[in-house]
């Protein structure tokens, strides 16, 4: 009974490190209680993270699959799991299992394409793990261009690593916005959806989404009007999951279930699954 | 080796304005009453829903009573009248199904009856001991 | 055999909705056999004559459709009460659940309706065809001539002990209004407490063991209108969709009975959407029992706005531990 | 093939329990059967069904999957299993049979769910095909054949004998600890009662539904069809045709906090639940007509896309004997399918 993989048993983890990112999302750092990282995984997966009594919830890895010393997870404060991970201090045991769900093609879709990241909010979140793979395997790829847009200044999400790092990155162009004006903001404001159609991206681009649906809805229609083909949209979806491996029987959109074929998702695949989502 | 003495595991709910100042005033007297007493106190007898008294049983207690003020002396008029009648037909319910009677109780206990606040107990307690552990109401999970 | 025919009804339904008084009709539409009718909603004359169905079978109770059909019709919706079904309806409205304009009442008179589990008792399974004539005709594929079945052998529980044939609600009647009935529906309660508390215990303990938490008693009751029930809700600390044990086994279904005591009218639809024969209904005349002994003759829907014993009291009102002595020593 | 007399049916159960717990249909106080331990006295039920399926010996409605102890700001995770029991479930039909099929499609697909993997590596199925089917049968409308059960070991009775014959090395092995109770025989009186069941299944009620236009890749034809409306008018939202389906699989993974340490269990969960899907932003089937959908959907239409066309659904009858307002997916397939044709 040794070699089977015990899929609902999860591992324990460590919660080395909490960031606050903004008011209402924090990144923790976990590993296993030895140190290692819990196991690898690829960008845009996702992992059930546990607290015994409060609940199981499945999350986005933010950290990027080359960082081989630790996981990291941007979580934001909206349900029982998430309000309790956010008063969990550094030294906190919770449960993970995974890794679950298909991964972005960034081996072989990707490889030597310009890429476009638009994400909003805590959208950011599975996308940085993209983002970050790709920045470094730098060459494999071309432009990398991120438009990224929060509600305020304060909701931005890594917004030191991303003016640190990222735009200092060269081909990473790197497009802030906020929803509303704000004291100390001289960036962009407005919409991401409109802040695309204003930046007028040349289609010779891969587009990866993330964020609110109404956000990636009418992204979506902008990347349209500018000529993108929905072949070269790719965003994620989330729905409630209980198991992560496609047996508990509810993230299914149509015949897909989330969990196993998703939650990455090419545009075109979508518009072939019933609007359940 | 000597056996351990059984003793049961009690709550009560006890009224804010009379009966958990009737159990304070038996405690500033010395009046001895089991410690295995577990009181919770409430802002009304009727605040007590019926699934807190089940949810007592579940988590382990033997017995369940609720103490409230004297009809008629209620701080909010009338709700202990409420309690009275729930509670007469929960416990009517509970020995309908055949769960002892004598673990379910209510009582009405003043500020001022200190002296009826432990002898209640110790005969609720006593009763309760007389009977056994609860075996019809329990959660096994729960007793491990 | 039903006094009323199903021909009457579709002509009274198609009467009101060419008049214009209903937009819709809710109904009971006709299944794959002659007895597994499903409750619809038809708003043509078409519609009623192909699918509606009046015969021996058609329990279901639509007061409870009515909070959610009346909100959604734009006009007014016909529903056909049974006498049981209108107790239920005023309750409803005694708790504000339904727009009482948005409906049109009509009154039907009810013989009782057939078990279909008590006629399988009888001639088997494999029924083919169930003419509902002055006797029940049961053909199965398995014999070439019908069972004949006396409706009166074949009752649900509930319709042995029906203890109403009076109308308490309607905007119209059809037929003769009939009689409470002096019923024997605690009869079974008191056997139960006339059992010692071991036998009580072992009789429960039989029977609430088979609950498999499907929820079809909670969400058939016309009683259980709560748009949230603590069962279901993650944060109540008492959400389950199985029986852990028989704990809580025993918590649901005495909480469920606890919180309609008072409002169950005792339609029954508890008992006979119980996928495991479990007599729920023994346990809402229990509280009906006790309340009707402890605070007087108290029946739940008779009117609208009446005060329910457990919202209400008096000042004299029997003490919680009175209950058993004066049980103790009637016995 | 062997057989023994239906007087002498006891020997063998007892024959069976000596090396492994045998269930049997049985029946109980309120006339339905259940399948139940075999013991001295307990009688083999004479009615067709259970109202329960025996997919609660491979995947019970509830069951413990670990503990956890924590203390302070550590946790410790407790694999409570015990060492499974070698078991034996005896009268199983041709249509829960078949459900096995589908439920290890399910579990024993990548990743292996090993809870339900040991129970099915444990239990022994002893199937028996149908003498009086109901009005309510539909089993050969996805292809079922009553009168040759699956399983480990298939059973046919007549009037006065029960014939066994052994399908796999798990049922041979166990036919052969049975040579003493039962004999040798040939396979006439089997033909022949295979004959008297074909001949009932063809009087049947539902002897005409049909599958043709349900299958994979019909999502878009089926899932905004006009009538989900009409269906789902009357559902009430509760679980009973999930609960009694021997094909229906979806579970919750709950917590339980002991006050001494946390029970994690799963169980049976029903897509006809309003929480089915409901997640900390919101809830993608807000209807009852969409949970309603997705079960008749999930049967007739996912399920076959991802398992080579294989329906989930077996024609038991047991949602529509239970069905609280008899709707049920006969209707559903009658309905939506004949309207497509």
């Amino acid at each position: 009974m040794n070699n089977r993989t015990e899929t609902l048993i999860p591992k324990i983890g460590v919660i080395t490190d909490v960031r606050i990112d903004t008011p209402d999302i924090k990144t923790f750092r976990v590993v296993t209680p030895d140190g290692k990282k819990a196991f690898d995984h690829r960008p845009g997966q996702c992992a059930m993270l546990s607290i015994p009594g409060v609940g199981e919830a499945m999350f986005s890895i933010t950290s990027s699959p080359t960082n081989t010393e630790y996981m990291e997870f941007s979580i934001k404060k909206c349900g029982c799991v998430t309000e309790w991970l956010h008063q969990a201090e550094v030294g906190q045991n919770i449960t993970i299992r995974g890794p679950y769900g298909n991964p972005f093609p960034v081996d072989d879709v990707f490889a030597g394409k310009n890429l476009l990241f638009i994400a909003g909010g805590v959208g950011l979140a599975p996308l940085r793990s993209v983002i970050n793979y790709c920045r470094h395997y730098r060459d494999r790829y071309g432009d990398i261009d991120i438009v990224y847009g929060s509600r305020s200044k304060d909701d931005l999400l890594d917004y030191k690593e991303i003016i640190d790092e990222w735009a200092a990155d060269t081909g990473v162009n790197v497009h802030l916005t906020i929803d509303n004006p704000q004291e100390g903001w001289d960036g962009h404001v407005g919409f991401v959806p409109n802040y695309v159609k204003e930046l007028n991206f040349d289609t010779n681009k891969t587009a990866v989404l993330c964020g609110p649906p109404i956000m990636i809805k009418f992204t979506l229609e902008g990347l349209c009007g500018l000529g993108f083909d929905k072949t070269q949209i790719y965003t994620t979806l989330e729905l409630r999951m209980k198991c992560g491996v496609g047996k508990c029987g509810r993230c299914n959109v149509g015949s897909k279930y989330v969990c196993k074929e998703g939650p990455v998702f090419r545009c075109d695949e979508l518009d072939e699954l019933p609007s359940e989502y | 080796m000597q056996v351990k003495e059984y003793k049961p595991l009690i709550v009560a709910f006890c009224c804010n304005w009379c009966s958990y100042a009737g159990a304070d005033l038996a405690g500033n007297n010395r009046l001895n009453y089991p410690a295995d007493v577990k009181i919770i106190r409430v802002p009304c007898s009727c605040r007590v829903n019926p699934m807190f008294v089940l949810r007592a049983f579940q988590r382990g207690a033997d017995g369940v009573i609720i103490c409230g003020c004297h009809p008629g002396d209620c701080h909010y008029t009338s709700g202990n009248y409420f309690t009275r009648r729930r509670m007469a037909a929960l416990f009517s319910m509970l020995d309908y199904l055949g769960i002892e009677k004598e673990r379910t109780r209510v009582e009405w206990v003043s500020a001022a009856e200190g002296a009826k606040f432990a002898a209640t107990m110790n005969d609720f307690a006593s009763t309760v001991a007389a009977l056994g552990e609860n075996k019809r109401l329990e959660d096994l999970r729960c007793k491990k | 055999m039903q006094k009323i025919t199903r021909e009457q009804l579709i002509e009274k339904a198609a009467a009101l909705l060419a008049g214009g008084t209903v937009t819709a009709v809710l109904g009971w539409s006709k299944g794959e056999f002659d007895y597994d009718v499903t409750p619809a909603v038809f708003h043509t004359a078409e519609e009623l004559n192909k699918d509606f169905v009046w015969n021996d079978f058609c329990g279901a109770n639509f007061s409870k459709y009515l909070v959610a059909k009346a909100a959604k019709e734009e006009g007014k919706v016909l529903v056909f009460l049974k006498p049981c079904d209108t107790y239920s309806f005023n309750q409803l409205l005694t708790e504000h659940r339904f727009d009482r304009e948005k409906v049109y009442a009509v009154g039907i008179p009810c013989e009782g309706m057939a078990d279909i589990a008590k006629i399988k008792e009888i001639c088997g399974e494999g029924i083919s065809s169930i003419d509902c004539g002055e006797k029940i005709a049961v053909t199965t594929i398995y014999e070439d001539e019908p069972v004949m079945i006396d409706a009166k052998d074949v009752l649900a529980e509930r319709c042995v002990n029906c203890k109403s044939k009076k109308h308490v609600a309607y905007d119209e009647l059809m037929g003769e209004e009939g009689t409470v009935i002096d019923s024997a529906r605690f009869d079974e309660v008191a056997k139960i407490e006339a059992m010692t508390p071991d036998e009580r215990f072992a009789f429960w303990q039989n029977e609430l063991s088979r609950c498999i938490r499907c929820n079809a008693c909670r969400d058939a009751c016309p009683a259980c209108t709560c748009e949230k029930c603590v069962f279901d809700n993650p944060n109540s600390g008492v959400e389950n969709k199985a029986p852990a044990n028989s704990f809580e086994e025993k918590m649901f279904h005495i909480i469920r009975a606890f919180h309609v005591a008072g409002r169950c009218t005792d339609c029954g639809e508890c008992s006979r959407v119980c996928p495991q024969n479990i007599p729920l209904h023994l346990l809402n005349r229990k509280f009906i029992k006790d309340m009707n002994e402890f605070y007087g003759e108290y029946q739940a829907g008779e009117e609208v706005g009446t005060r329910a014993p457990l919202v209400n009291y008096t000042t004299g009102d029997i003490e919680p531990g009175e209950v058993f002595d004066r049980r103790d020593t009637d016995a | 093939m062997r057989k023994c007399s239906l007087d002498s049916v006891n020997s063998v159960f007892a024959e069976i329990a000596k090396a492994a717990a045998l269930y049997i249909p049985a029946d109980r106080t309120d006339g339905s059967a259940v399948y139940t331990k075999w013991e001295e006295g307990v009688v083999w039920s004479k009615a067709l069904n259970t109202v329960r399926s025996p997919k609660d010996f491979f995947f019970p409605q509830m069951e413990n999957l670990m503990e956890f102890r924590t203390s302070g700001k550590n946790i410790e995770i407790v694999d409570t299993r015990s060492e499974a029991e070698d078991f034996v479930v005896f009268g199983v039909r041709a249509c829960d049979v078949k459900s096995f099929e589908i439920l290890d499609r399910v579990f024993l697909t990548d990743p292996v769910d090993s809870y339900y993997a040991t129970k099915r590596e444990h239990g022994a199925i002893i199937s028996m095909a149908c003498t009086r089917p109901s009005e309510t049968c539909f089993c050969k409308t996805f292809g079922i054949d009553p009168a040759e059960p699956a399983g480990d070991i298939s059973c046919w009775k007549t009037e006065t004998e029960l014939f066994f014959q052994s399908n796999t090395e798990k049922g041979a092995a166990l036919l052969a600890k049975l040579e003493g109770v039962t004999e040798e025989c040939t396979e006439e009186a089997v033909d022949a009662q295979k004959e008297k069941i074909n001949a009932v299944m063809a009087k049947l009620p539902l002897a005409d539904v049909t599958t043709e236009g349900f299958g994979g890749g019909k999502t878009k034809d089926y899932f905004n069809d006009p009538a989900w409306d009409e269906l789902s008018e009357a559902c009430l939202g509760c679980g009973t045709c999930t609960f009694v389906c021997p094909t229906c699989q979806c579970y919750d993974i709950k917590d339980f906090n002991t006050g001494k340490g946390v029970i994690r269990y799963r169980c049976w969960d029903s897509c006809m639940y309003s929480e089915f899907t409901r997640m900390a932003h919101g809830n993608n089937r807000l209807t009852q007509k969409e949970r309603f959908r997705q079960r008749f959907m999930h049967k007739l239409v996912y399920y076959p896309e991802n398992n080579d066309g294989l329906f989930s659904c077996v024609g038991c009858g047991r949602c529509l004997a239970k069905c609280p307002i008899s709707m049920n997916i006969v209707k559903v397939m009658k309905k939506i399918g004949g309207e497509n044709k």
